[in-house]
């Protein structure tokens, strides 16, 4: 192991920064048919639900100018099986192992949360209240403050696995947002999930997903997620899990800078399946020529608490 | 281990109005094919792969077709011989080659529906199988292969003006058929799949299908078909895209 | 003049339905020496203040992926000196004047408005509640409903001209913002300006940009830009000039199916001074190919009113 | 009109490490260039252009050098003779060689910003000026254009390592300069400039900058200087990048 790379989140022993991002890798099954899991920080899985769900029609993806549009819209065969068929499986490797935990209601959040608490297996929970691509519930969790501090105290309350709450991007002040949950009680947080968008496929004039708006992810969304990073790590002390267009071990120094303490990859997966584990490869030889011994030096080090250059005259 | 594989550009052919034939080196992947499978290729400039089915093998190389439609297809074309094209693949469940018995088969090809078929063709007549073709193009300036499936077995191509072959779809020329074949072989645009499930409704069918990919090997859930057994529903890239005509709701 | 892309908007009988965005175009003497700038809908003018500023310390720009991030600071010589100075030159060309108005206080908005509305020359203004670079003011104004209603109020006041209220797309809910400055009398909308974002330099480890944070625009964002305005559109009756990432008259058409009834073009010009009369010399054929005989046409109809298809299990 | 011009890759030379020489084809731009303009570069898949100097004019031709530090640079280095490239310019002012009369000059340059003074120092001597020039470099393998600056003048070589002729800053050898020189000419990184400013207060001088650019043409306000005249700025690709020492707060 590398201790340079090393790096303590709550609940979670990460040998390395670096995870597949929840909805870019299943269960880990395909991928681990490209590398040995093992190598891998954590593996966030895909979201749960309290039953199965097969998810919106398609087309349910887009491409766009350095990104992509998705609206899945959470097909999962359900929490409890997920637990019987797809932990045991992901449990075989030595990484830590983070459930993405989904629902319309307050309820079906805080059954997923049980479950996997009860899952001996699971280190810990990726609340996800910022899916824009469930219509009744999610979008109004993770867009106000109220409703976020709300759905994390009750799953805090069933969850004795460290919670992170998974921001959305599409809010008008993302700092209050991270204040609340923070305050609601958990333990990290995981930003940012995709920008909501859309496309119009012009032959038939009609959005191209079926969905008709997705979320925005990959390269074209990093500047904000950044943006996001860095406001947030100003006014929260809970670690940060970045995600949001990383391709690069390049990308991933720059999201440390920016405030994070380990990173998701999604959307890169789909371009090249060994993108984590060669970002991973290349991770020491960018710190150092950057001049970083460790990750957890590198860490909220592009911040200028200082900001007396800052006039707009 | 699977792995992100590089092939070779050999051979660039415009063969056929908007269409272009590719001929890729790699043994590895020439080796793995079977009929139905697609190669999953990164485009320069990006995000998503293209799935492209495999057209033939020779040797230690494998044929692809495509037709430039969008911009991804368009930045394809633009490649040159000597380049290489970072693939995934091959993908897929192919046709159920290994199943088929030497008998009198059907397939039914619609515009880039066609390619995957030619392999197939090629293979079932290895097999034993006597191999009737229908074939149907937009126009006489997109048919293409004509020569290399009447080489095979006999073929019927249709236009849907008319300007080249029978005129109209491909389900007008089924009545002509008068041999007993026990099986068909499908690949096309969903209408035509759709409209030649119908009209075979008897006979035991394979259809390979086509949806928006991102990952195109499974994990991302993008390319979902509904289905009739209890899971409700099956990902083409990876336990398609081929499926038998009664399993998938079109 | 082709009928086709004509189209009329309040205060405006555009000949086609092209302009630069505002600050992306100067004044336009710049690219008045690559073409003849009457060949244009309208030229929307760099934001306007009421006095002279001087904008943000450099770095100003920086490359994103399909994008770029800017923080100028609303530099401009002072709406007096504009209309002294740049709107004589502008009013030479047979197109449009559009004012874009800013400031730091809702006094300032007016006197801005109140000084464009005395000039002849002056055809629209388009209010830039929006500027995210704008610390004490912009930055409010556009992420609250009641504050660009009030800023819209005030301007409408005091101009005779149309106002066209430029959203932030840096909000939760866009259609709260758009009904807001609709009830409050906006003539039309623009949207949307850019989301805010960040790049880190790795080598100095600060934010790339001098100010820190600066305004995303260009391809990367044209998604998030066609949901916006097709959510809006089905909100207000208000024209919308849409803009976000437009490259190619095919892209217009796609604005035009979310719901636009004009546009606007801004980073393109950077990468290509010709970007605008390339594009509407293509947009006859690219409305026909897609079976539209004009521009008013194609208007809004991408827009699925009917949601039935909309289900998520 | 102002166009956008194609310019053909007649040559590419790499001449120090990271460092390439590009010939390019254009007669109109060479006809137009000024020493101290620069081309405002196209450079596929990247949404702003990449502004490099122009090091020299030959009949049609114009070259370029640039040091390959970026994604931008690193792709123009991609590049393949006979390619064309999408250019905006001559962009900017460049040196007032018409104002200069035949006396002494000096010419300091660093690193990157040695290119320009290439083609000045080509010019002035042209002009019946006595050429000196000081190139600073980061060591020997940075080291290009001595033998053309030496076939011109006086030319004095500084690395920061002195792996290569003096070691250490181009202010370092100003006092060896005896020659009584009227106007000196620099470009190079900004502490670079700021230092020779001020060793050399009392000379008139013209300082060439560089900034972060969007258009580059004069539309945008990315790229200001601020300055020490009434207006308070000036833009650097449209005003500059060539200014008098005086005028310019660095
Ligand atoms: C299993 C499979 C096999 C295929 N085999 C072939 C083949 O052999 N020859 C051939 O020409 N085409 C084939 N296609 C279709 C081919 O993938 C699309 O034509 C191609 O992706 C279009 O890309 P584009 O960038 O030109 O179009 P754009 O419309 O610009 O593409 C935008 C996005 O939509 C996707 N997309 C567009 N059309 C399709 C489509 N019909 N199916 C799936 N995704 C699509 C693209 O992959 C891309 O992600 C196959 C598709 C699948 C799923
Ligand atoms: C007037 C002028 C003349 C120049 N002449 C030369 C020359 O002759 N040879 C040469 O090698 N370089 C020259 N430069 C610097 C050159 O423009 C940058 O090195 C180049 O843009 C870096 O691009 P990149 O994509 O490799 O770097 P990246 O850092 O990846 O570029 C990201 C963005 O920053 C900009 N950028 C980065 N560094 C600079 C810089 N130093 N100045 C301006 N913009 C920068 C890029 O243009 C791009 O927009 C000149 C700059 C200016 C302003
Ligand atoms: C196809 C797809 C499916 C996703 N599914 C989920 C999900 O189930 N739960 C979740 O929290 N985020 C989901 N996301 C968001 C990603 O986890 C990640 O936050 C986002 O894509 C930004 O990272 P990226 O740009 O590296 O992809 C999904 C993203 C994609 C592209
Ligand atoms: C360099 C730059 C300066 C801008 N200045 C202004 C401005 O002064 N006022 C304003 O309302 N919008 C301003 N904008 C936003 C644009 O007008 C436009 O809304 C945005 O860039 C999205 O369009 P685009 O992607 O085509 O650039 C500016 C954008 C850029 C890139
Ligand atoms: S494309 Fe990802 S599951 Fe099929
Ligand atoms: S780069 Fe736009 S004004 Fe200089």
């Amino acid at each position: 192991m590398n201790h340079k790379l090393a790096i303590d989140l709550p609940g979670l022993a990460l040998k390395n920064p670096v995870m597949p991002a929840s909805g870019c890798f299943g269960f880990g099954r395909e991928y681990s048919q490209y590398y040995d899991l093992s190598r891998l920080g954590a593996v966030i899985m895909k979201a749960a639900t309290g039953t199965k769900r097969l998810g919106n029609p398609t087309p349910r993806v887009a491409e766009t100018a350095s990104g992509m549009l998705n609206a899945i819209g959470l097909q999962n065969p359900g929490v409890d099986e997920i637990i019987r068929t797809e932990v045991p499986f992901l449990a075989s490797y030595d990484t830590n192992i983070i459930a993405n935990v989904a629902g319309s209601t307050i309820e079906e959040y805080v059954y997923v949360a049980k479950q996997f608490n009860n899952s001996t297996d699971v280190d810990a929970l990726e609340l996800n209240i910022s899916c824009p691509n469930v219509k009744e519930g999610g979008i109004q969790f993770g867009t106000d403050a109220e409703m976020a501090a709300r759905i994390t105290d009750k799953v805090k309350q069933v969850s004795q696995k460290p919670v992170f709450v998974k921001l959305s991007p599409n809010v008008t002040d993302i700092v209050t947002m991270a204040k609340a949950v923070e305050a609601a009680g958990a333990d990290g947080l995981s930003m940012i999930n995709t920008l909501t968008g859309m496309q119009i496929h012009l032959p038939s004039r009609k959005p191209l997903l079926a969905n008709q708006t997705g979320g925005l992810s990959g390269p074209a969304i990093k500047p904000i997620a950044i943006r996001m990073i860095y406001e947030v790590k100003q006014h929260v002390s809970i670690p940060i899990i970045g995600m949001g267009g990383i391709q690069t071990a390049e990308d991933v120094l720059e999201f440390l800078l920016a405030g994070a303490s380990a990173v998701a990859v999604g959307t890169a997966n789909f371009q090249n399946p060994l993108v984590c584990v060669e970002i991973i490869d290349q991770l020491p030889k960018v710190l150092k020529s950057y001049g970083f011994k460790s990750v957890n030096e590198a860490i909220g080090k592009g911040i200028l608490y200082d900001k007396s250059n800052l006039s707009c005259p | 281990m699977k792995k992100v594989r590089l092939m070779h550009v050999s051979k660039i052919t415009p063969i056929a109005t908007d269409t272009i034939e590719l001929v890729l080196n790699n043994a590895e992947v020439a080796q793995l094919a079977i009929p139905g499978q697609f190669l999953h290729i990164a485009v320069p400039g990006h995000t998503l792969r293209r799935p492209i089915s495999i057209a033939n093998v020779n040797g230690d190389t494998v044929t692809i077709l495509f037709k430039t439609i969008g911009s991804g297809t368009k930045a394809l074309a633009s490649i040159n011989e000597g380049d290489v094209l970072d693939v995934l693949g091959p993908n897929g469940n192919g046709f159920p080659i290994d199943t088929i018995k030497p008998s009198i088969v059907l397939l039914i090809g619609g515009g880039i529906g066609v390619p995957p078929l030619y392999y197939l063709a090629k293979t079932l007549k290895r097999k034993g199988c006597q191999v009737i073709s229908v074939l149907g193009f937009q126009t006489k300036d997109y048919v293409f292969y004509e020569k290399q499936f009447k080489a095979i077995g006999k073929t019927y191509i249709v236009t849907d003006d008319g300007s080249y072959g029978h005129k109209g779809l491909v389900t007008d020329v089924l009545d002509d058929i008068t041999e007993p074949f026990e099986t068909y072989f499908s690949c096309g645009p969903l209408p035509m799949l759709k409209a030649v499930r119908d009209y075979l409704s008897v006979t035991p069918g394979y259809l390979s299908l086509e949806e928006r990919m991102g990952c195109g090997i499974g994990a991302c859930y993008a390319c979902v078909i509904p289905t009739n057994d209890k899971n409700g529903y099956k990902k083409i890239c990876q336990q398609g895209p081929v499926f038998k005509s009664e399993v998938v709701k079109l």
